[in-house]
Order: C-alpha cells, then sequence, then structure tokens
C-alpha cells in the first residue's frame, strides 16, 4: 500500500491544455474519488496515474517515488475499466490470473492467488467459465479480481459502475466499499456519479475543466462547497441558487434581499461588499421548508409540479421573478399545484457567492 | 548439396548399367549442366536422357546433368536466367533466337571441328557473325499436308518439288475446295498456334514474294523489304485468305487445328513434320506432304529447329563443346528423328531411320527441307522482328489495312534497330 | 391459364429457388466442363463442348487421362512446392503483416503515417510491372544458408517465398481489423505488465481470428495461384510449382484430356479445402467487412 | 510531444513491429518500382551487350506524343473533289504524310487513331505509340465497364444470398467458387466456351433461340473480345466482392428493417433508405478493390487473345509485359508501368476525394 501526490500535473495535446496544474495528495489506504462533470479531465487524470496518457508537466509520485515516466507494469497499480476490459478468449481463471501469467510467477502461487481473490469475490464458481457467459456484474468481479490478484499498491476505478443496471450498481457500490474495508488499499475512483462519490469516498477531488475545484471528505464538500460548481455539484436534487442584492453591511452580518426574497440577515463573510452588489444565495432543497400562505422572512412563489414519492415529497417553485426553485421536504405533505407558499429556511444553512 | 546430387545421379547411371565400378571415378568428374526444352514430352526425355547418360560413362572427365524445361516458357527461363547470371554450360536455344543471345553475350562459339559437320543441312548450322554458335540435332520442316483425293476430286494438280504451284494454281485450288461445301476452311494455317509459329510457317510466303522481314543484306533496316510493293502483295493475298474464308482466322480453336484435317473439317493444312505421322496413319497412302506454293520468287520453307550451344558463362566450353559433338552421332540424330518425327539432319542418319530413309514414308520433309529451306534473318534484332511480324500478320488476318500495318511493323522494326545501336557490338 | 400468384408464398419460394439455381448453374458449369472432360479421351471431348453433353460423364470415361498427366509431369512435386510455398509464405505473411498492422494501429513512432501512405500506395503498383527490376535485383542479392554463404537468389523456395511475404492488402485488412478493437483490452494488458509483443501475441492475435482466416485465405490463393514469377526464376524442376507444370502439358500436339485433368488436379484441392472451410471461411471475410 | 513522450511514444518498439513488414515491401515493391522508374529514364533494354544510357522522358514522349494532321481531299484536274464509291469524299493515304515527308515532321512515324470531318477536310488525330493509345483506352473502357456492373451484380448476389433460405450456405459457396480457381486455368477453361465454331457459349444461344442465334466468335471479333472478357473477369471475381457486401449487409441493424416494415415501406424504399445509405463505406471498399484489380488486366489477355484482334484487347499491364519482356525493351515497358502507376494512382485519389465524408 502506498501514497501517492500529484504535484502540478498537466495534460497538453498541443496548445490545447486539459489538465491544468492538478495538486492531489492521496494517503495510504485512503479511497478517494474524482468526481465532475464529463470532459473535466477525470479519467485523464486517472490513465496519467495509470501510466496510460504522458504526463506534460509536474511530478507523479507514488511510495515516495518519481513515476512519471515509469511504464505502466512498473508503477504498482492495478486498474478496472468502466467496459471491464476482460479478455474474451481466456477463461474467468485466466483472466485474473492473466498479470501474474505474463509476470512469470510459478504456477503454484499463481493458482493460490487467483483462488484468494476469487473468494474474496465470491466467485469460485465462476472462474471456469468464458466471459461470454457472464453477467454485466459478473464480468465487473472478475475485473475487480484481475485487480486484487496482482497485489497492487494502488488500485484505480474508471467508471466502473457505469455499464451496470441501477440495483446491482447499488449491490457492487457496496462491495467494492467492502473490499475497500478489507484490503485497506489506497484505490481511486472516478465517476460523474455524485452519490458514488459521496458513498464511496473518503475524500472526493472535483474537477471541472481540468482544474480541482475542492478536495476534502464528502461532508466538508457537502456543508462547505469552495464555490458554486462544487455546491451545484454534489447533492441531489441540487442546491437551489437565488439571486439578491446587499442592502445593508456592517462588521459581522450583511442583509440581502430581492424581489422574491425578504430581508435577510446573514453572518458576514470575508469578501469586500458594496451595497447594491448582486449575490447568490445557495440553499439545498432538503432545506427548504414550505409553508401555506404568506409567511414572513422567507421566500416566495407558487406550486408548478408536486411529486409525492413517499417518503419524501419534492416541490418545483416558480418564483415571482420567474426562476425555479425545487424543494424537497421528508414527509408526505400535500401541496395543490399552483398554491401560492412560502419557504422558510436556516441562515446557518444558506451558501453566499 | 552438389555431392549428394552427384552421388544419386552416378548410382542411378551405375544401375541402369548393372556394373558398380564406374561410380568409383565419379568424384572425379566436373559436373556439366545442360538447359533442355522438352519438360514433359516423354519420348523426348528418353533420348535425351539416353545422350547424357552414354557421354557420362564414355569419358573420365565430364558429368553433364540434364534439366528440363516447358518449351511454351523456355525462352523466358533463359532470358532470367541470363539477366541472373544463371546460365548452365550447356543449353538448347531455338536457330533464329540464337544471334540475340551470342549478341547479348549468352553464348560462346562452338569448340568444334567444322569438319565434322560439313555434310550436315545448312538449316541447323547456327552460324553468326561468321562464328559456329550453335548445331541442331534435327530440322523441321513444314508442307502442305493434304489427301490425294481431296486434290483429285476438284481436278487440281499435284505440284512437284521441280514444278510447284503458282500463286495463281494455288488460289485456285483454294476456290474450288471452297466451293465443294465440303469443308468448314480449304485450308488450316495453324493461326491457333501463336509465337515463333508465325514467323516459322509464314515468313516464307513473304519471302516467296520477294519481300523479307528485314533487308538481308545490312540487317539494319525493314523498310522497303517488309513494306515494299513486294511485301504489300504478299498482305494484300494473306488478307484474301481470310476474307475469302479459305482459312480460319486468328480465334481458330486449337482443338480444331489439332483435328481439323484428320476429320475432314479442313481439305488442307500447312504444317509441320512433327506432325506428319498422325497423318499418315490416318490417311496411308492417301496423305501427301506437297512443298509450298511458288509466289515468284521461288518456294520457301522456314528452316533452323532448336540447337545446342555453349554458354558464355561455362567455365568448361571444352567439355561443353564434346557433349555437343558426341550428341551429333548418326545413331542419336536418327533416334530423335524415330522418337519425334523430325528431320536428321545428315544422309546418313537419315539412312538409319524409320521414316527419312530412301523411300520412308516422311523422306519427302528431307528433299523439302534440303530443297527449300530458308533460315530465317540471322540477326540479333529478330527477337523483336519475329514478334513484330506476327502482330502485323494477326492484324492483317483480322482486316486491318495492309500498307499501314507493314508500315508500322517496319516502323517498329527499325526503331528497335536504332534503339540497339543497329545490334552492333 | 396458369396466373402467376405473388402472394403465394409456396410459389414465391419456388420462384426465389429457381432464381438462385439458375445463378448457382452459371457459375458452376465452367468448372463442371472441366472435371467431365478430365474423364474423356480428346476426340469425345471436343466433340462434346458443342453439346449438353460437355457437362455429362457419358460416353468413353475413364481415368486415362489423369495417368498420362501423371506420367507427363511429376505432379506429386509439383504440388508439394507448391504447398510448402504457399504455406511458409502464408505464414511468414500473417506473422509480418500483423505485426505491422499491430504497430501502425496501437504504437505511436516517428514516420508512421509517411510508411503507412507507401503501404497504400504498393497496393496500385501491378506484379508484372515490377518483375523484371525484382527478377534483377532477386539475382544479387546475398543469402546465408545452410550450406554456406552465396550469392543470387534463383533456384530455391526462398525466392519464390520471401519476396511475397509481406503485402500491402494484408497489412491493410489486418489495420482495418485492429482498429476496431476495444483499445481498453490493450491498455488492460499494458497495466497487467505486458511487454508489447505480449500484448501482441497473447492479447491481439488471439482476438483475431476471423482477419487471420481471411488474410490467409487470400494470401494461399494469390501465392498457389502465382505464374508469371515462378516461370522466371525456377530453372530448376525440383523447385517448379503447378501452374508451372501447366506448360508440360502443351507441346507441339496438346492432350486436351491431360490439360484437363492436370487443371483438375490443381484446383481440386483448394476447391476441397475452400468447400471444407467454407462456412468458416465465408463468415469470417463477413466478419472482418468495414463497419459502418 | 517533446518532452515526456516515453509512455505513449513507441519509436523503437514501433519500427521494430513494423520493420519486418515494411522492410520486405521496401525491398521487394519499392525499390524494383523505383529501379523501373529509373529504367523509364534510360535505354536500358532486357539484354544488350550495350550500357543504358539516360534518356531522359524519351521513353514517354514516344509512347504519349500525339498530333493533329489536316488532310485536304484528292481533286482531280478540273479542281472538283474526287468521291470513292460510297460518294465520301476521297482522301490521300496518311502514309504519304507521315513516312519521310519533311513537311510534316510533326506527325513522321506516327500513325491514325481516329479522325473526323471538318467541312471538306478531314481531321486525322495522329499518335506516336498507337498500341499504347489503345491499350489506355481499352483499359480505362474495362475499369469503367466493369467496376460498375461487377459491383453492382455483387450486391445483387449478396442481396439474393442474405435471405434467410434453407440450405442458402450451398448457393453462397456455390457463387463463391470461381474465386478460388486460378485466372489462367479459367482463362484456359473459357476459351473454349467462347469458341467461335463449336464453343458452348453459343451452343447454349443457340438451343435458347431455337437455331435463330448466328454463332459468334466471340474472342475472335473486334466488337466482342474485350466485352468477353469483361464477362469472364466479372464472372470469375463476382463472388468475392458479394462476400465484401454480404459483411456490409450484416452490419446494419436488424430493427432499422423492422421500422421500415412498420412504415409500409416497399422492398425498394427500403433497399433505398435503409440498405444503401448503410453500405457506403461498403461500398466505398468495393469500387476501390475494384477498380485497382481491373486496372492490373493481365492473365486473362496472355491466354485468351494477345491483345487482339486489332488491339482490341490490348492492356497497359499486357502491353508493358509484351514491350518489357518480349520485345526485351525494359525502358519503354517501365515507362508505361509508371503511367498506369500515376493513372490509377490519381483515380483512386479522385475516388476518395468524391468518397469522402461531406460533414
Amino acid at each position: 500500500m502506498a501514497d501517492l501526490q500529484l504535484k502540478s500535473i498537466e495534460k497538453n495535446y498541443g496548445s490545447t491544455r486539459i489538465i491544468k496544474g492538478v495538486d492531489i495528495d492521496i494517503k495510504d489506504g485512503e479511497f478517494v474519488v474524482f468526481v465532475g462533470p464529463s470532459g473535466c479531465g477525470k479519467s485523464t487524470l486517472l490513465r496519467m496515474i495509470a501510466g496510460l496518457e504522458d504526463i506534460s508537466g509536474g511530478e507523479l509520485t507514488i511510495d515516495g517515488k518519481v513515476v512519471n515516466d515509469l511504464q505502466p507494469k512498473d508503477r504498482g497499480i492495478a486498474m478496472v475499466f468502466q467496459s471491464y476490459a476482460i479478455f474474451p478468449h481466456m477463461t474467468v481463471r485466466e483472466n485474473v490470473g492473466f498479470g501474474l501469467t505474463v509476470s512469470g510467477v510459478p504456477k503454484d502461487e499463481k493458482v493460490q492467488r487467483v483462488n484468494e481473490a476469487a473468494q474474496i469475490l465470491q466467485m469460485e464458481h465462476l472462474l471456469d467459465r468464458r466471459p461470454s457467459q457472464l453477467s454485466g456484474g459478473q464480468r465487473q468481479r472478475v475485473a475487480i479480481g484481475r485487480a486484487i490478484v496482482r497485489n497492487p499498491k494502488v488500485f484505480l476505478f474508471d467508471e466502473p459502475l457505469s455499464n451496470l443496471d441501477a440495483a446491482l450498481r447499488m449491490d457492487m457500490r457496496m462491495e467494492i466499499s467492502k473490499l475497500h474495508k478489507k484490503l485497506d488499499a489506497t484505490m481511486i475512483y472516478v465517476t460523474h456519479d455524485q452519490v458514488e462519490a459521496m458513498t464511496l469516498a473518503d475524500k472526493i477531488v472535483v474537477l471541472k475543466d481540468g482544474e480541482v475545484q475542492q478536495i476534502g471528505s464528502p461532508m466538508e464538500l457537502f456543508h462547505k462547497p469552495a464555490n458554486r460548481f462544487v455546491a451545484g455539484f454534489l447533492g441531489s436534487p441540487s442546491m437551489n441558487f437565488v439571486k439578491v442584492k446587499v442592502v445593508a453591511h456592517d462588521n459581522d452580518s450583511i442583509t440581502v434581499s430581492s424581489d422574491v426574497i425578504d430581508e435577510v440577515v446573514l453572518p458576514r463573510h470575508d469578501r469586500d461588499l458594496a451595497i447594491g452588489d448582486s449575490l447568490e444565495l445557495g440553499i439545498r432543497p432538503q432545506y427548504l421548508e414550505p409553508h401555506h400562505g404568506e409567511i414572513k422572512g422567507s421566500m416566495h412563489g407558487r406550486v408548478s409540479l408536486s411529486e409525492r414519492l413517499g417518503t419524501e415529497t419534492v416541490l418545483d417553485i416558480t418564483l415571482a421573478d420567474g426562476n425555479k426553485v425545487i424543494a424537497s421536504i421528508n414527509e408526505d405533505k400535500v401541496f395543490e399545484v399552483d398554491e401560492e407558499i412560502s419557504l422558510h429556511f436556516d441562515v446557518d444553512n444558506i451558501h453566499i457567492f | 548439396m552438389k555431392i549428394t546430387k552427384n552421388l544419386a545421379l552416378t548410382l542411378l547411371s551405375a544401375g541402369a548399367l548393372g556394373s558398380a565400378f564406374v561410380s568409383t571415378c565419379a568424384f572425379a568428374k566436373t559436373d556439366l549442366s545442360l538447359w533442355y526444352h522438352g519438360a514433359g514430352n516423354k519420348v523426348e526425355a528418353k533420348v535425351i536422357n539416353q545422350i547424357v547418360n552414354d557421354f557420362n560413362r564414355s569419358q573420365s572427365d565430364w558429368n553433364v546433368v540434364l534439366e528440363s524445361f516447358p518449351q511454351g516458357s523456355y525462352n523466358d527461363s533463359v532470358v532470367a536466367a541470363a539477366l541472373a547470371n544463371n546460365l548452365p554450360d550447356i543449353l538448347d536455344v531455338d536457330g533464329p533466337v540464337m544471334p540475340n543471345w551470342a549478341w547479348a553475350g549468352y553464348l560462346r562459339p562452338l569448340l568444334i571441328d567444322k569438319n565434322k559437320i560439313a555434310d550436315f543441312l545448312p538449316g541447323v548450322k547456327g552460324y553468326w557473325d561468321g562464328k559456329l554458335y550453335s548445331i541442331g540435332l534435327w530440322d523441321s520442316a513444314v508442307a502442305m499436308v493434304t489427301r490425294r483425293s481431296t486434290l483429285n476430286e476438284v481436278g487440281a494438280r499435284i505440284p512437284t518439288i521441280d514444278s510447284p504451284w503458282t500463286e495463281e494454281e494455288f488460289n485456285g485450288v483454294l476456290k474450288k475446295l471452297k466451293a465443294t461445301g465440303k469443308y468448314d476452311y480449304p485450308l488450316d494455317l495453324g493461326m491457333a498456334e501463336s509465337g515463333e509459329w508465325f514467323p516459322y510457317a509464314f515468313s516464307p510466303f513473304l519471302q516467296s514474294f520477294g519481300g523479307d522481314l528485314i533487308d538481308r543484306s545490312t540487317y539494319k533496316t525493314a523498310e522497303g523489304t517488309l513494306n515494299g510493293p513486294e511485301a504489300i502483295a504478299f498482305g494484300e493475298w494473306w488478307q484474301s485468305l481470310f476474307v475469302n474464308g479459305y482459312a480460319p482466322g486468328n480465334s481458330q480453336d486449337p482443338a480444331d487445328h489439332e483435328t481439323g484435317l484428320l476429320e475432314g473439317k479442313y481439305a488442307m493444312q500447312w504444317y509441320g513434320n512433327w506432325a506428319a505421322l498422325k497423318t499418315l496413319n490416318k490417311f496411308g497412302d492417301d496423305a501427301l506432304f506437297l512443298p509450298a506454293p511458288d509466289f515468284g520468287h521461288g518456294p520457301k520453307i522456314g528452316a533452323a529447329s532448336w540447337q545446342f550451344g555453349v554458354s558464355a558463362a561455362s567455365k568448361h566450353p571444352q567439355g561443353a563443346s564434346d557433349f555437343i559433338e558426341f550428341a551429333l552421332q548418326d545413331k542419336y540424330l536418327a533416334a530423335f528423328s524415330d522418337s519425334l518425327g523430325v528431320i536428321p539432319p545428315t544422309q546418313s542418319a537419315a539412312t538409319l531411320t524409320t521414316n527419312y530413309r530412301q523411300g520412308g514414308a516422311l523422306s519427302v520433309f528431307y528433299v523439302l527441307s534440303k530443297a527449300q529451306a530458308l533460315v530465317r534473318p540471322v540477326t540479333p534484332g529478330y527477337i523483336v522482328e519475329a514478334k513484330v511480324f506476327e502482330k502485323a500478320l494477326a492484324d492483317i488476318a483480322d482486316g486491318a489495312d495492309v500498307a499501314d500495318t507493314l508500315d508500322s511493323a517496319a516502323d517498329e522494326i527499325n526503331a528497335d534497330i536504332e534503339k540497339n545501336r543497329g545490334y552492333s557490338r | 391459364m396458369f396466373r402467376l400468384d405473388k402472394d403465394n408464398p409456396t410459389l414465391r419460394l419456388i420462384v426465389r429457388y429457381m432464381v438462385l439455381t439458375l445463378i448457382a448453374l452459371i457459375f458452376v458449369t465452367p468448372i463442371l466442363f472441366m472435371m467431365m472432360s478430365s474423364l474423356k479421351p480428346d476426340q469425345q471431348l471436343l466433340a462434346d463442348t458443342s453439346s449438353i453433353r460437355a457437362f455429362l460423364p457419358i460416353g468413353d470415361i475413364s481415368f486415362d487421362n489423369y495417368k498420362a498427366a501423371f506420367e507427363r509431369a511429376p505432379i506429386g512435386m509439383f504440388m508439394l512446392n507448391s504447398l510448402l510455398v504457399t504455406g511458409v509464405t502464408v505464414v511468414l505473411g500473417l506473422l509480418v503483416c500483423s505485426m505491422a498492422g499491430f504497430s501502425f494501429v496501437f504504437l505511436n513512432w516517428r514516420g508512421k503515417s509517411i510508411a503507412f501512405s507507401i503501404i497504400l500506395a504498393t497496393l496500385i503498383v501491378p506484379f508484372e510491372t515490377i518483375a523484371i527490376p525484382m527478377l534483377l535485383m532477386v539475382s544479387k542479392l546475398p543469402w546465408l544458408g545452410l550450406d554456406g554463404f552465396s550469392w543470387g537468389w534463383l533456384n530455391s523456395y526462398r525466392v519464390q517465398i520471401i519476396p511475397f511475404i509481406a503485402d500491402g492488402l494484408t497489412i491493410f485488412l489486418f489495420a482495418q481489423y485492429f482498429k476496431d478493437l476495444p483499445k481498453e483490452l490493450i491498455e488492460a494488458s499494458r497495466i497487467e505488465g505486458c511487454s508489447w509483443w505480449q500484448v501482441y501475441w497473447r492479447v491481439v492475435m488471439p482476438l483475431s481470428g476471423p482477419i487471420i482466416a481471411t488474410a490467409a485465405i487470400l494470401k494461399f490463393l494469390a501465392m498457389y495461384n502465382q505464374y508469371l514469377w515462378p516461370i522466371m526464376v525456377t530453372q530448376q524442376e525440383q523447385y517448379r510449382p503447378v501452374l508451372v507444370g501447366l506448360q508440360y502439358f502443351f507441346q507441339l500436339n496438346t492432350a486436351w484430356g491431360e490439360v484437363m485433368a492436370y487443371l483438375t488436379i490443381i484446383t481440386v484441392p483448394v476447391l476441397a479445402f475452400y468447400l471444407a472451410l467454407q462456412r468458416a471461411f465465408i463468415a469470417s471475410i463477413a466478419s472482418t467487412g468495414v463497419k459502418g | 510531444m517533446k518532452k515526456n513522450s516515453i509512455l505513449t511514444r513507441h519509436n523503437t518498439t514501433g519500427w521494430l513491429f513494423a520493420s519486418p513488414g515494411f522492410g520486405l515491401m521496401l525491398l521487394f515493391i519499392v525499390i524494383p518500382f523505383i529501379l523501373a522508374i529509373a529504367f523509364s529514364l534510360t535505354n536500358q533494354r532486357l539484354m544488350s551487350p550495350n550500357a543504358a544510357e539516360f534518356v531522359g522522358l524519351e521513353n514517354y514522349t514516344n509512347m504519349l506524343d500525339v498530333g493533329i494532321l489536316v488532310v485536304d481531299p484528292e481533286i482531280d484536274a478540273s479542281g472538283n473533289i474526287l468521291v470513292d464509291k460510297n460518294g465520301d469524299n476521297k482522301y490521300p493515304r496518311l502514309r504519304k504524310f507521315t513516312r519521310n515527308n519533311p513537311d510534316y515532321p510533326n506527325v513522321q512515324g506516327m500513325k491514325e487513331w481516329f479522325s473526323f470531318s471538318w467541312g471538306v477536310q478531314k481531321i486525322a488525330i495522329m499518335a506516336s505509340d498507337l498500341v499504347f493509345m489503345k491499350a489506355l483506352v481499352n483499359t480505362l473502357t474495362f475499369v469503367a465497364f466493369v467496376a460498375p456492373i461487377q459491383g453492382a451484380l455483387a450486391l445483387i448476389l449478396a442481396l439474393l444470398i442474405n435471405q434467410p433460405l434453407r440450405g442458402i450456405q450451398i448457393f453462397r459457396s456455390i457463387y463463391f467458387m470461381p474465386v478460388v480457381v486460378s485466372i489462367v486455368v479459367v482463362s484456359l477453361l473459357w476459351r473454349f466456351i467462347y469458341d467461335g465454331q463449336n464453343g458452348l457459349l453459343n451452343s447454349v444461344l443457340n438451343t435458347l433461340t431455337f437455331g435463330h442465334f448466328k454463332a459468334v466468335d466471340w474472342l475472335g471479333n473486334q466488337d466482342t473480345a474485350l466485352g468477353s472478357i469483361m464477362a469472364m473477369s466479372i464472372w470469375q471475381a463476382v463472388g468475392f466482392h458479394m462476400i465484401i457486401w454480404l459483411s456490409g449487409l450484416q452490419t446494419i441493424s436488424p430493427t432499422l428493417y423492422e421500422a421500415a416494415k412498420i412504415e409500409g415501406a416497399s422492398p425498394w424504399q427500403t433497399f433505398r433508405y435503409v440498405t444503401w445509405p448503410g453500405l457506403r463505406n461498403t461500398a466505398v471498399l468495393v469500387v476501390i478493390v475494384i477498380t485497382m484489380q481491373a486496372f492490373s488486366l493481365f492473365a486473362q489477355i496472355d491466354v485468351m487473345t494477345s491483345g487482339g484482334p486489332l488491339d482490341s484487347t490490348q492492356t497497359i499491364v499486357y502491353q508493358a509485359v509484351e514491350r518489357g519482356y518480349g520485345k526485351q525493351d525494359i525502358s519503354g515497358g517501365s515507362a508505361m508501368s509508371v503511367v498506369l502507376f500515376l493513372l490509377v494512382l490519381s483515380i483512386s485519389l479522385l475516388q476518395r476525394y468524391l468518397t469522402r465524408e461531406k460533414n
């Protein structure tokens, strides 16, 4: 097991900059998830760590050793691909043991290690099958088995669950999580699915346009997003953003309001402000409390859609200025469409951008 | 590799002889390679093998090793080998091609006493540039093959060597034969055979008209000989054969060519002595082998068939020449004649043969060869001349304008001579 | 009167089969003619060509032509030579061409695109037009064999094999096929620790069955049917392949029955080989086709 | 790309993998071809004791030179135009102008390619190498007919054998059979079929027309010879292209056909809007492959007609071999090869341009 550092890592294709100086510190045994919208460079970054792409600038160290120029096999990594990348011409046993075969591990040892891996993944009964006889989930298992068997310092996962259906995805997610605990290995996991990121990660790296937006634990990112992008990206449904204007401020607090929101006093944060400046308030749907009728000190709007899911109710609300917000309530409450409502919130749960 | 092959060969010949001691001296012998064009022909192989074995046993210096080639691609094989400096010691060469190979430096003059071949038919002696480069073990001849009954039926005169058909007479016979309506065509010229057959069989017609492939006084130009008035007259006559439906044209079925005369589809055939036995067997006494018609400048037929020569690359020209000289014995000449039906080149050999001895069934060919034979132009340019002539005849047969075609042919031959600096060395 | 009922399924089926069979006749008759003729004496063979009898084994049927053909030429040796030359060329050709294709698709090297353009350009050079310069060249090439060092390649198996090992079409076909292989498989094998040779040999080639079959068959046909080149380079009978042997049958008097027998002898092995493998073969060609 | 590119750049490995194949192709195709180009600039002979000399583009000009000759009709003493028995104007023979006539140096030694009337005058297009010109035209004609016809027939066959019928594999393999037979063998066989007197084709046609068909000498007739060779070539190779089409057909998703069926498309509409668009890439491949094969037409000519009758089946490759090997004029033959190469190259570039993805 090993720790891993990315220092000012860059990737350029000609004059196009794909990765623009990324710094990440990954500790031994950590489960790190790279998350971001497609095209943000997360897969490229992973492939650079794997040694499948050249590093145009910066330094990548694994276990204290600079590995920029090392071939993939010399980096002590294993990788699980989105498409599984199982060799169709080999049995499961041969697939899992392939790395060992190639590196010339003695037969006895190979058999033993393949069996161990199969045991961990509960797929002993599949060992003599051909990939074409396996289901999607089973194939994913084989791919993971192939990674485990080599006993790598770092596991790399490239969107491993995105080809599975929803139910299976949840199962596999839990298995990977268990696996991480069992192996206590360093794992880097790329996904565009923020749920996977939140559930699996010790540490999340949010990427956008080749730049790191924020690094931190899931709850840190959830509660203290560094910027509007992170705030909007994590959490489901997404955070609501409401435009407001500064109407007053002093050393400790600022007062904002808009056509749709009554004046709110918020704790001051370190930013130069003048009266009349535009700000955006971020409120997660879960923290909006809808009430029938008008209530002072809240947001006002009209229900445009009400989805009652049983344990929760999701409301689409159109504000007076035409913008929309979403509110999610943890119980089955009835709001009629077109009903005028007030949305109450706690200032502690408000993010200012 | 060489040694094992040598050994195997010796063992074979020793076995045939039934005496083992011959092989004791085998290792002292020097190999001489011999190329021959007869692959696929069993009878021919038998004779040539006999000569090779006899020669190898007759002396202790040389061991001739035979390699046979299919005739159709023999020249290509030799040219390829020459380009690659891979020629054998002894090779056989088609008579008219010899000057080209000699000029190109593939062949060297034979080291054979000229007196030994004094009584050979002139056509088999390959002289070029005043030197003897090749010698043939036989000659071939072409005759107008038909049946006495066929000619009698239309009241045609049976020509003789001294009194061959004239052009008019010949055309008249064709016309009468055509008029009977009994035949697909009165005359089979053998158009199905392409390649060397054309200049070999048909250029004598041109020569009988007074033209030629090239001006033989200088060998530098075809202008006037191949496209002069005589040549044009020949061309017009040639074309008339096809226009009048006297002879099948270029697209003649090879099978018809082979069996047409025998099956009565054709009344006459202009063909060589090698097929004569077949005809004799079918028609017996009724068969006729007539001399070529005289188109004004005497009756002519082609001469010179395959001949043996020594390659310039040979390290042992004396041994190679010795082999050729050895092969010139009458018994071998007679053996070739008997098995292939070819004409023996000497009178003494002829007497040993079944068909060419005095009164033999084919002796007429020997007479024809002696009386009418004319070698094809003895020049290195012959290869191109032959190709050009072949195409010109084919085109004229297909209806091309005679004068223009012969002009083109003469131009092409002249251009070739010019490109080769007059084929001088 | 009989009316064609367009909606009658049985009738439509019959019409379809009739069309298919008629077309099949067009393709099969010349080959049938060859086989039947090989059983007939010359006289009958030639007489039969003008009627339906040409396709029927009737009249004076025997294997005499075959007997004569075997006596005329060392057919067994020619056949062995052909199979040896063809077999070795196909095996080496597949190896060399697939390696080149692999390099063009999966590896990234200086001069690659120029090299690939050159290979594509060679596709439009007919062999006949370079035969003579090539002959001049091979006659001067050096060789180090078991029996020592020598110059010139004529009269050998190598001169029939080596120049034809690599060809543009095979490289092109392999490259096209490799392009469609999932890239992750290559990357996965690199991560698993494969050298490039191992990627090629243990991963890519085992996945290339269809294209290997296709390329093998195309190359086999091209090699087995070689004609001009062997005539130029095999001055010794011991190295000649079957198609050169055909020349043995065109003497002054051509025995057409023997020719047909020889044609049948040299065609039937290929035909049998093809018919035995035809399902796999056609499937393999079909599966390597250009993807839409 | 400059720095740190060892992971995605494999100069050594790449060359190691490519060099056996690429090296062999350089040695055995590219170098001989460069030699051919070099020969074409000299007067190199196949066999000759004389050393070759550099002659520049002489071989090319000898081959490609054309000239125009304007000929006045013959007139009698009183100035009237003479007419022949068909009533056409009578013109002097062209050999008067082309042979040793110092007044017409530009057509010296040239032959009439074709001519047309212009008023009372006759305009003759003259070529210095008439046979090559005919070979060029024949080759282009062959390609122009064979490429589309063979491609279309192959497609029709592919559609036929793509039907889900019992035993269709048998037909599939029969249609492919000629492909595995050597073209030399095929050409020999077809000589019997095309024979003018008792050929199979004539007797079949005769039977089918109840004796009304007049036997045609297929290979011996200027008008039918090239067509006959085309037909045979198509017969021999169509199965191969059928399989390529078939592979293309099988990549078209069956759901598209189902959709078309639901929309009520006729078979032709289905072909026009579903099948054909799906075959685009296949079509490009088929056309290019057929074109290249057609340009190298040789064996059929060599075995069947040797270029005749009257040059109606001369082709460039046949001429190149005949000239270079038969007539020992390597330089002339090589020049033809080079011209052919340039011709095919420009045509395939043109094809690629015309079939490029438009977006």
